[in-house]
């Protein structure tokens, strides 16, 4: 079903874990990329020998290994820039994951010592998100309002899955819009250049939560106009333990430091501070030295594929998987169910039977990995009225074969709980 | 594949035809809990008789197959133990599950609720699993107030 | 110099950096695991393999290797908790580094939204440091200071490089003093229970920055009779990116949460949420997974070697330190000069050469990696009236011939800038 | 070794024969630099004439021999040249440490300051190499004031 030119079987080569067996002789069937993805022998490896061979702390060290550590640190960074269009390698921000990333922007506002009024927040002021959002997109703001006592709005979601977007309710009182580029449930990629020309209209910033789109699509955050970008290494064949931040430089250093620390500083009394000019602003401490190396080699992995290949493989695997699931009786797609603005995850619930006992007994009998429950965004269940969903979700080392299992499995499914 | 499945026949049987489903009377406390993870829901009544007998468990609920199948064996266990007895079982149960696959159950205490061992290598099922035990001790010690 | 039943050797042979040559063939002499430790083939070899077979997110996934991973991510908890003698594993938070576990204590505390009054904040409350902090133990409580009106008084350090414990420092208006249990400096080891005691007195809270203790000494954080302990991954021959703070339950319970997002909630609606039990209330988002599996691995190395065993190796290498540059001329050691209270890292100054070029050269001619600057502690050197310094630190892999490697360098570096 | 070396002998050259040293008059514009991270300080001045010719630069500080060699190379390159040719020198020199011994120096613009691109690859000791150049460069911008 692949282009000739996308490999398919020659990608899975570079994934050790589908050589491997589950319990019992099943096949691993990994549709759950959404949550994590799998890592390539050539991310592994070049963690591996680092460890091995070059590791020591960076910046601070004025030796070898510190060269080396701090180069090939300092190095992933100008990939990672690279790879999403970054105007400057020093707006790429290291985090553990994406949701320290959206917790740094949110902690920026209404910090009692920072007066850049972009910044400041209290009654009265708005922070807008929407219902299709990840928990990490949510929480960090209700903490925010919490602190401040600012006001909490949402965009509600469309029946067939898209962000009902009223651009009304972004007004002269809203400080910052953070919605997701692309939802992690309903695979719906959102207008989010439309939200950002709103936002900046009425002077507000724009936060998006890319991480799941940075692994799937090529992404240029100039382009998306956006003012925070955060994204997550696991979901795109990197490391866990490593997120991103990117964002305008401007914005960064307006901003109040969020750790402090070790690295962040320029000189420490013990009754003030100077910070370091960012990047280093935001990276107090020892940073995921290591993770950081590892999701430099997992983008020039994926540039190596191609990211307009891997956006096209995954099209043609979420058509042939909206076709399968569409036959079968009594399963309901949550989401678009078109191609149409929409990425390479599908939910649905099946008739009667709890997502829990799908997920589990696809893993059971065929080792089908796919994710049930709410997948961190439960108040968008809650918006279709069902506690859980049964989610797939596709990347690169995918193939149609894998659907094929899945649809198999379904079947199975239905017929245990008939 | 059966060592390694989560459901065993035995939780599937229960699943399909549970045992004391139903709310009845008489009772002496009700208890109603949720799951907020989820959404699995139970509503559960305990009756208890002279030298703290179990009379009945009855019970009402929504959810996947682990937690209705979990109600289900509940009821068997503990109607004609005594409450005494019944708490050992919630309390063995509850170690088993929340052991994380570590610990090896004690099948003389467990009987048919050894079933859900498999359960505790998946912390996100443990909850639908604990659900109605947890709402049966709660009922328990309510009754007794 | 080392009792027969510690190997040195051996152990040396399980950290594969020292099978390398630096460039133009000079040795690595390693002296810098103060800064941060090499790794042994079991950890490196353990992410790896967790890596490359059994890799997927955890709690959240209901399938074979979410099991796996979920499985060894926790149990890895069990292994740290056992290691420092937490009385609960729940008690073990996973964050990125020291700095992170730092900072989110610093955070529970003047959180408008938080009501518990040992965490209240305001004017005329009181938070106790010391002068020889690193600066991941002085700027959170300057940022929490700036964003809360709180005083910030801490203790000095005497000549010979001790804590100038004033109990009196401490008062009825002081609701958190937080001090280093090993000074990364000066060696110092702090009288903590003694201090400890007195913050309990006055009802006022105490963390300990055990980053220097932990990796090197037998730690029991009840003995110690803390409140709050931080340590960091990268100093005990784990990886990057994985930090531990461990705190007293009844404290985790009653503070705020610090980051916001998947995994640390209970249940999630657009206007509120609730939060998960301790510890994953603390930790938001995709963990550091394979890190934290990669420290497990590093305790089960510290734990077979034996931390008695590695405390006395040090002390030997120490002694024998403190005698050979005590042979310099114009060499001044910054710190005791006994082993009384002390651990391996040794600071020291020289006459008219600066450290930047006494590190160099060492490093540049011998192999010999030390650190050189203000070691992320510019106050402590501001009171030696030194803005820099040179600093050697050991660890189970070294050897007294490294040490002779260091003294011989050193007499180079000062025939060079004669 | 010397290919790695920072310590290019031209750098201890300088550094124990410091070229230019002192403060002289007379001067357009003086200025105190600080590292603040390694406490290294310089305090330079400048004395421009007719057509832009840099006439003096002299200076003090103290710190590592990067810092002081950095001031000794400067010192001989900037006297002598006019000013729009020293700062493209400085604006290449600046390149070159900030490029993480990434970047190929260009030798014909840069001259004896070549010696210093090894400190490159060393982030902490980069301020060291551009404390004097930082210095003249804000010099050199006040004195046309
Ligand atoms: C005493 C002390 N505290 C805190 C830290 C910070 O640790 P990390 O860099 O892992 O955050 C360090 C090490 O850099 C340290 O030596
Ligand atoms: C849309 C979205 N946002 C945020 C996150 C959080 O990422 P992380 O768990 O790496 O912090 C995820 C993934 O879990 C996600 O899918």
């Amino acid at each position: 079903m692949t282009s000739i030119s996308f490999d398919v079987e020659k990608i899975r080569k570079d994934f050790p874990v589908f050589s491997r067996e589950l319990p019992d002789g099943r096949p691993l069937v990994y549709l759950d990329s959404g949550n994590s993805s799998q890592k390539p022998n050539q991310v592994i490896e070049t963690m591996r020998e680092h460890l091995a061979l070059h590791y020591s702390n960076v910046g601070r060290a004025m030796h070898v290994l510190g060269a080396e550590s701090t180069d090939a640190y300092e190095n992933a960074r100008d990939k990672i820039a690279g790879f999403v269009g970054a105007p400057s390698r020093d707006e790429v921000i290291f985090t553990k994951n994406a949701s320290e990333a959206l917790n740094l922007v949110a902690y920026s506002f209404g910090n009692p010592a920072n007066t850049d009024p972009r910044f400041t927040l209290g009654p009265g002021d708005e922070i807008v998100i929407s219902e299709m959002e990840h928990h990490s997109n949510i929480v960090p703001w209700q903490l925010l309002v919490q602190r401040t006592g600012a006001t909490l709005k949402w965009f509600g979601v469309t029946d067939d899955g898209r962000l009902d977007y009223a651009p009304g309710l972004i007004t002269e009182r809203t400080k910052i819009v953070s919605i997701a580029h692309q939802s992690n449930v309903l695979g719906t990629v959102n207008p989010v250049a439309e939200v950002a020309r709103r936002a900046h209209e009425v002077g507000a910033l724009i936060m998006l939560d890319a991480s799941q789109s940075v692994p799937h699509h090529p992404v240029d955050v100039t382009e998306l106009g956006a003012d925070f970008v955060a994204f997550t290494g696991h979901k795109m064949v990197g490391p866990s333990g490593i997120g991103v931040l990117w964002a305008r430089a401007e914005l960064l250093e307006a901003m109040p430091p969020f750790l402090g620390g070790g690295e962040m500083i320029e000189a420490v009394w013990m009754d003030r501070s100077t910070y370091a000019p960012i990047p280093h602003k935001f990276e107090a401490g020892t940073p995921p030295i290591v993770e950081a190396i590892g999701l430099g080699a997992a983008v020039d992995y994926l540039t190596e594929v191609g990211m307009d290949a891997i956006e096209a493989h995954e099209r043609t695997l979420t058509a042939y998987a909206l076709d399968a699931l569409r036959d079968i009786p009594g399963l309901r797609i949550i989401g678009p169910d078109s191609l149409e603005q929409r990425g390479g995850t599908v939910s649905f619930a099946i008739e009667g039977i709890h997502p829990h006992d799908v997920g589990q007994i696809l893993d059971d009998r065929f080792g089908v990995a796919v994710r049930v429950g709410h997948h961190c965004a439960r108040p968008l269940h809650l918006r279709f009225g069902i506690p859980a969903t049964t989610r797939a979700s596709f990347y690169l080392y995918n193939t149609t074969g894998e659907i094929d299992a899945l649809v198999r499995g379904l079947h199975h499914v239905q017929k245990v709980f008939a | 594949m059966i060592g390694e499945s989560m459901y065993q026949e035995l939780i599937l049987e229960h699943y399909k035809h549970p045992q004391g489903r139903g709310l009845r009377e008489p009772y002496d406390a009700e208890v109603h809990h949720v799951n907020p993870t989820c959404g699995d829901e139970i509503t559960l009544r305990v009756k208890v008789g002279d030298a703290g007998k179990v009379l009945d468990v009855s019970y009402e609920g929504q959810g996947c197959s682990i937690s209705q199948a979990a109600a289900s064996v509940l009821y068997e266990l503990a109607t004609g133990s005594t409450v005494e007895e019944t708490l050992a079982v919630v309390d063995e149960f509850t170690r088993l599950m929340q052991g994380r696959g570590q610990i090896e159950p004690d099948e003389d205490v467990l009987g048919d609720a050894v079933a859900f061992a498999g359960v505790a290598k998946f912390p996100a099922r443990v909850k639908c699993a604990l659900l109605s035990w947890m709402a049966y001790k709660d009922a328990v010690v309510r009754s007794a107030e």
